[in-house]
């Protein structure tokens, strides 16, 4: 099949099944449903593999496939066709997102074959795949923007699914005007773009990069970047609109697997990398993208320290992890960027299930202080969820470590790296295993704190099988991808994941002033790694072995404790600052300038427009013959005017 | 001015003179008659005076789109007699009326 | 086309009709009114039955209705069948077979809808 | 007019041929008459037309002095003009329309080349189609100008019957126009001659036996159109029109006489209609199976000799060969009224709407896909 | 004068002349009848163009079923000739067919200023394209550049013949007679 006919059957196959369920969406046969969805998703997949396939078999300066369905606007100069690219990025993300996704289709007949608006869930599902589709390959910004905005509108579908709960509602409206704050900035961005390069196709828009640095805060393409990052802040979650993405933690939990960890908080960074010769161009763009990625890792991961919630944990990390990634692209290692992503979606995507697995064995309990000792009652469940802990606090050989120390070494090793960001990393994966130890050991090792009315039971086959796969991917998903000191050390296993990027990422112009030695690379990995092992071990000690040594850290802390655990009282700022502000000067404005001085002067207006009414509502007799003449006479006048003019 | 030539010549303008007036009576007809299914079928008349235009620029200009409009416009006024005369029965079911001023107390 | 051919041949029967009529009244005369009930309507044997306004059934509109709109939809098919193997001749034959396909859905969809909908029923 | 023929002598010839057809149609009538009359007293027992005069012939004779003797009536209530329009009206469409089925291969006289066919049309179906929806518009003239409620419901009935088997008639023919491609009806016939050929997948599998014709393509569409087209010729089963127990004899309950003739003139010719389309579409037309045209020319220029005659004699060998096929069905239609009983109106109207419709859209979308998938996926 | 010419005149004068009874006639069946009569004459119009398709389908489509769809419901309505075929008004009246007349005599004063610009002088005859051709070319245009407006063509009668159902089900509006 031609590779046009493989992007049309990979769009339009979820959009098909959105119509298929969407139409009968007060249908409660989740299995029909289901299967329409799931099925929907793997035809995706199975085209994603297709194009993969025809990707490899091109050589590696033309692996891109490009497709225009029809011209979709044509404003003057302003040309934007229908127009989707599969190239190396867009490869990798349609793999993530159609199999990953088809992992939580499947996983979500499980999760939700109780629920009474499943078909209308899977329709959302669906739609939402269709969207970030539409995102991932879009060719141009605006057909990027287009699926941008709808992984948003589904997002906020899916985080308030359970509407009648006005938590969770208000949760999805947070989520989408958070959003809605960073997709402003994204389409000043996409104008001032076009204003300097007079397109908004990605392709010559990287073509277009000027070559020499910009140096200045207020350079056209350091603006635009900018602007682009704030759409990217709001839509991935960093500082400061990640507030949303905890609060998302109210819809499904396969929808926060899916959604809020594997592929659409993913887009911010994607959209980087897929810009990035422009990226590099701005090296303050880079400079501030470094800070805020690594701030935001730092941030999120002392919160989760704290949180008693097992999604907010997952949540809080998630965040973290993708300061990890903003980092990275943030000192130019695009690709580390790109490897993050992958192996993050995969853990990342398997714990959420997991938790969602616990979660169901639970009844809906998601505190886990309830929890402890589920290690029997959900054997196969902890098991994937240990290797996906291995894989997040980075332990050699899975996933987590490869990428995780990729990005440490390129934030310490790369021209626009510094030592700071690298300690900022470190720190944030030394807290990373810690956190992450505290969920496993409350949640599944020590002694039960299980509520006696609860009976947990391994979750059925059709939820563990994902599981499984993804634990699977956990472990190997790093493979492709291993550092060059490494692959030295164990025989020349090439680095698959450098050679396939290599065409579309753009050097970093400056030379690197330091050789860095592998000795020095050798000694970063260590100090990594056995930080984590360290807090790994300690958290492992205090949460397991010796009851109560949590509590009195806790004391010892005190104002700290306090602090972090109320997630440094940015939403309460954030409302005392902005929010409260702008609600009381609105009403002040209603209650003084509205009332007083529009209003009256509409009123007047009014009184005018309505003597002016009644004059011409005496034309309006409902004589329908009688417009018509209007009508004909107003031809007889304007021919006349033609005739004679 | 009706030489000779205007009579054996048949050209362009032949045929968009006969659209015009075609379309003038059925204007004449929507503007004086009161039969709401008069009416209906004067709209018909004016329509084909359309079509005699489209049919004809297409013949002259070798455009087929033309064509292919009058194809449409058949469709949609075919279509338009149809909810109209629908309308017209539900109303003469009820009322026993078809003069367009009774639709006058239709309105809101 | 041979409209002229049309035009007479429509001419010559009216005309050919019309001859006709008038002969047979030649042979066979004018009707005398021997009595009114000669002149009236047929009736089973009984004086006229009329009613100020005779009840029609609305359902033979509505066919015809339903009719006009079947039909157009039945002239949009002629076009592409009489060029359907030039279509795939000239290898567009997947996009014209789908997009009639998917016309031929709306079709099937509106035809069982009419019957499910009793529109079709006559009692 | 030019399509009329290139000379005044060649115009001339084809207009008095568009009246030979026409007369050709009403002296058919006639002996359809006879045919029906002998044809129901042999199915049904009938003693009438058996018994006058050699072979029941002279009961021609008897109709035709009855008709003309007939006082010329119009019931005074109706509208005078519409009473006597509708009969005259009743006769155009049909002529017209048979007029455009061909009937024989061309006949080449002195490098004139004249057509067995009353006018050569391109889009012959849609024209046929087209001139015989006109008829609708005879009955309910027929039906209002009587001004008799009988008349008027018979007329209502016929014309609701008439336009719903115009769908499943005009559907069914789109899997013939599929097939062959074009509107032409001579390039129809011309289609069929020689073996049946089938051709798929690029492969062609070719019968020594059977003739090349439509009907083994598209039975189902024959069957649909054949007993649409009853239904258009308000025939039986499908004279619900003039159900006599319900509306005495429908929208010519108020004629006699001529005029009456003339609603019958009309019927057959919309039986012609039907056989000659069903002869075309499906059998073959004028052709003979297993000779082809030329074969047919040299075996006349064997026997007589001249080129002018062998073209005269092969254009009547094949014009008995259409006329023969045409027959057929016009004994099929007869025969059909005498055996089958009437319909009710509420079957009539659910086999056309809901058991035709959708077998013509099946039969569509099947040619369709064999069509495609045929030439599309060549092994 | 050549069979074409005569042939154009005769339509064109049977076509106004039937068109004009189908306002003048009061009997509003005379009118439809004259209507249909208008239609055969354009559908014959428009094969003097060359559209030999279109022609039939004009006579299918206008002629066959909605001018059929028309005399059914006038006959259904069993209207006698009505007492007041024309709408009321002198003053009205007269604006109205002073506007007709304005505006057909603007549009053939427009188009004849064309030919005493001589404009015409040099008449455009397309080459002449056997109907086969023709109905060709129609159907590619109609399934490629216009396949949208086909299929939303495909969705509006599904929508009337809905619509017309439910129509014809109600049993009255929401307000008494008065």
């Amino acid at each position: 099949m031609s590779h046009q006919m493989l992007i049309a059957i990979l769009l339009l196959s979820p959009l098909v099944g959105f119509i298929l369920n969407g139409v009968r969406f007060r249908s409660s046969n989740y299995l029909l449903a289901g299967s329409i969805a799931t099925g929907a998703v793997a035809v995706s997949f199975a085209c994603a593999i297709a194009l993969f396939m025809q990707l490899v078999g091109l050589p590696p300066e033309q692996r891109r496939l490009t497709v225009s369905f029809f011209e979709w606007i044509s404003v003057g100069s302003f040309k934007v066709n229908a127009g989707f690219v599969v190239d190396q990025i867009s490869a990798i993300m349609i793999l993530i997102i159609t199999g990953v996704g088809s992992l939580i289709h499947l996983f979500s007949i499980g999760y939700m074959h109780h629920d009474k608006g499943v078909t209308k869930y899977f329709a959302y599902l669906n739609f939402f795949l269709f969207n970030m589709l539409i995102l991932v390959l879009g060719d141009s910004l605006l057909t990027m923007f287009v699926g941008w905005e709808g992984v948003g509108l589904c997002s906020y579908l899916l985080i308030g699914f359970w509407f009648n709960d006005s938590a969770k509602a208000a949760a999805g409206m947070k989520a989408f005007i958070t959003n809605r704050i960073g997709d402003a900035a994204f389409i000043i961005g996409m104008f001032i773009l076009f204003m300097t390069f007079g397109t908004l196709n990605m392709h010559e828009l990287n073509g277009l990069a000027p070559t020499i640095m910009e140096s200045s805060w207020l350079g056209a393409v350091t603006l635009g970047t900018l602007m682009l990052f704030i759409g990217a802040t709001g839509k991935s979650a960093q500082i400061p609109l990640y507030v949303w993405l905890p609060d998302a933690m109210a819809g499904p939990t396969p929808v926060s697997a899916l959604i809020h960890a594997a592929t659409m908080v993913t887009a911010g960074v994607y959209m980087i990398v897929r810009l990035n010769p422009l990226f590099v161009v701005a090296p303050n763009t880079m400079m501030v993208i470094a800070i805020v990625g690594a701030a935001t890792a730092v941030l999120a991961a002392t919160i989760g320290l704290t949180q008693t919630d097992i999604k907010k944990v997952l949540a809080y990390s998630t965040v973290s992890q993708l300061g990890y990634m903003f980092l990275a692209v943030g000192v130019g290692a695009f690709g580390a960027g790109m490897f993050h992503l992958m192996t993050h979606a995969f853990f990342k995507a398997l714990m959420f299930l997991g938790s969602g697995s616990v979660i169901h064995a639970m009844h809906e309990e998601q505190d886990i202080r309830k929890m402890g000792g589920l290690k029997k009652y959900l054997p196969i469940t902890h098991f994937t969820f240990v290797l996906g802990w291995l894989a997040i606090i980075g332990m050699p050989p899975f996933a987590g470590f490869f990428s995780k120390d990729e990005i440490l070494w390129f934030a310490y090793s790369s021209p626009r790296g510094h030592i700071l960001l690298w300690i900022a990393g470190a720190i944030g994966a030394t807290l990373t295993a810690f956190y992450m130890t505290r969920l496993m050991a409350l949640t599944f090792w020590g002694s039960s704190r299980v509520d006696k009315s609860v009976h947990p039971h391994e979750s059925p086959l059709v939820m563990t099988i994902p599981l499984m796969v993804l634990g699977l991917l956990s472990v190997i998903g790093g493979w492709v991808g291993i550092p060059h000191v490494i692959s030295e050390f164990v025989g020349h296993i090439p680095n698959f994941w450098e050679h396939w990027l290599e065409p579309l990422i753009t050097k970093l112009p400056e030379a690197s002033q330091v050789a860095h030695s592998a000795t020095e690379e050798w000694a970063l990995m260590g100090v990594s790694v056995s930080l984590a092992s360290i807090s790994a071990l300690a958290a492992f000690i205090m949460y397991t072995k010796k009851a109560g040594a949590a509590d009195k850290v806790a004391n010892a802390f005190g104002p700290v404790y306090k602090l972090v655990d109320n997630k440094y009282y940015v939403d309460e700022a954030y409302f005392g600052v902005i929010i409260n502000p702008l609600v009381s000067a609105s009403r002040d404005l209603w209650h003084y300038v509205d009332v007083n001085v529009i209003d009256k002067a509409t009123y007047k207006i009014t009184d005018l427009v309505r003597g002016g009414g009644s004059f011409v509502r005496s034309l309006q007799n409902g004589n329908m013959q009688q417009y018509a003449m209007y009508v004909v006479l107003g031809v007889v006048i304007a021919l006349s005017y033609m005739l004679v003019g | 001015m009706p030489s000779t030539s205007f009579l054996t010549d048949i050209s362009i303008n032949h045929y968009l003179i006969l659209s015009a007036i075609l379309f003038s009576i059925g204007m004449a007809g929507v503007l004086l008659r009161r039969n709401i299914i008069v009416l209906f079928m004067s709209i018909e008349l004016m329509l084909n005076a359309v079509n005699i235009s489209f049919v004809t620029f297409s013949h002259y200009f070798d455009k087929v789109d033309g064509q292919v409009m009058v194809f449409f416009v058949m469709t949609i006024a075919a279509a338009e007699a149809a909810v109209g005369l629908a309308l017209a029965v539900s109303i003469f079911k009820r009322f026993k009326e078809v003069n367009i001023r009774f639709f006058e107390h239709l309105k809101g | 086309m041979p409209l002229g051919g049309v035009i007479f041949i429509t001419v010559f029967i009216a005309i050919f009709g019309y001859i006709l009529i008038r002969l047979a009244r030649l042979t066979g005369g004018q009707a005398k009114k021997t009595s009114q009930a000669k002149f009236d309507i047929y009736e089973c044997g009984i004086p006229v039955q009329e009613k100020k306004d005779t009840k029609i059934s609305v359902k033979f509109y509505l066919t015809a209705i339903l009719f006009i709109l079947f039909d157009i939809e039945i002239i949009f098919m002629y076009p592409w069948a009489v060029n359907f193997r030039n279509f795939i001749a000239s290898g567009a034959g997947l996009f014209v077979f789908t997009s009639m396909f998917i016309f031929l859905a709306i079709f099937i969809f509106g035809l069982w809808w009419e019957i499910k909908s009793k529109a079709l029923e006559w009692d | 007019m030019t399509s009329m023929g290139s000379t005044s002598f060649e115009i001339t010839i084809n207009l008095i041929k568009l009246v030979l057809v026409f007369l050709m149609m009403v002296q058919a009538v006639p002996i359809l008459v006879w045919l029906e009359r002998r044809g129901s007293a042999f199915i049904q027992n009938r003693f009438g037309p058996n018994r006058v005069g050699p072979l029941g012939l002279l009961q021609l004779l008897a109709d035709a002095v009855k008709f003309l003797t007939k006082e010329d009536f119009a019931p005074e209530k109706g509208n005078r003009f519409m009473f006597y329009a509708a009969p005259v009206f009743a006769l155009i469409p049909a002529a017209i329309a048979y007029m455009a089925v061909p009937m024989s291969v061309p006949l080449k006289l002195d490098g004139h080349t004249f057509l067995i066919q009353g006018f050569e049309i391109n889009v012959g179906i849609v024209f046929i189609l087209g001139i015989s929806s006109l008829a609708a518009y005879t009955i309910l003239m027929a039906g209002w100008g009587s001004g008799s409620k009988f008349s008027l419901m018979g007329a209502m009935r016929a014309s609701a019957q008439i336009i719903s088997y115009e769908l499943a008639l005009g559907l069914s023919i789109v899997g013939v126009i599929l097939l062959y491609g074009t509107f032409n009806l001579t390039e129809m016939v011309n289609m069929q001659q020689g073996p049946l050929t089938f051709s798929m997948f690029g492969y062609t599998v070719t019968s020594s036996y059977l003739p090349n014709w439509g009907i083994f393509y598209q039975p189902v569409g024959m069957i649909l159109f054949f007993a649409a087209t009853f239904a258009e010729s308000n025939r039986l089963p499908f004279d619900l029109a003039e159900g006599e127990a319900e509306l005495v004899a429908g929208f010519h309950t108020e004629y006699g006489g001529f005029k009456m003739l003339m609603f019958f003139i009309g019927e057959y010719g919309h039986m012609m209609i039907a056989s000659g389309l069903m002869t075309t579409f499906f059998f073959g037309g004028y052709g003979i199976p297993g000779i082809s045209f030329q074969e047919m020319h040299q075996i006349g220029l064997n026997l007589l000799g001249t080129e002018t005659l062998a073209s005269i004699f092969n254009t009547v060998v094949h014009f008995l060969s259409y006329n023969l096929k045409f027959a057929i069905f016009l004994w099929i239609f007869i025969h059909v009224r005498w055996t089958l009983p009437r319909f009710r109106y509420d079957q009539l109207m659910d086999l056309g709407w809901k058991t035709m419709l959708p077998w013509a859209l099946a039969n569509t979308m099947l040619t369709a896909v064999v069509i495609f998938a045929a030439s599309y996926f060549t092994i | 004068m050549t069979a074409d010419v005569f042939i154009f005149w005769f339509l064109a004068i049977l076509t106004i002349v039937s068109a004009l009874s189908v306002v003048l006639m009061t009997n509003p069946i005379y009118s439809a009848l004259s209507l249909a009569m208008t239609m055969v004459s354009v559908a014959a119009i428009f094969v003097t163009l060359q559209a030999y398709f279109l022609a039939g389908v004009q006579l299918i489509v206008y002629a066959g079923a909605v001018m059929v769809l028309f005399v059914m419901v006038l006959m259904l309505f069993d209207l006698k000739n009505e007492l007041q075929a024309f709408s009321r008004g002198k003053f009205t009246g007269a604006i109205k067919v002073g506007a007709v007349g304005i505006l057909a005599g603007l549009i053939v004063g427009a188009v004849g200023s064309f030919i005493m610009a001589g404009k015409s002088g040099a008449p455009v005859t397309p080459e002449a394209s056997t109907s086969a051709d023709a109905t060709k070319a129609l159907s590619e245009h109609l399934f490629f550049n216009h396949v949208f407006g086909f299929e939303a063509l495909g969705v509006l009668l599904l929508v009337i013949a809905v619509g017309t159902v439910a129509l014809s089900r109600s049993k009255g509006g929401t307000h008494a007679k008065h």
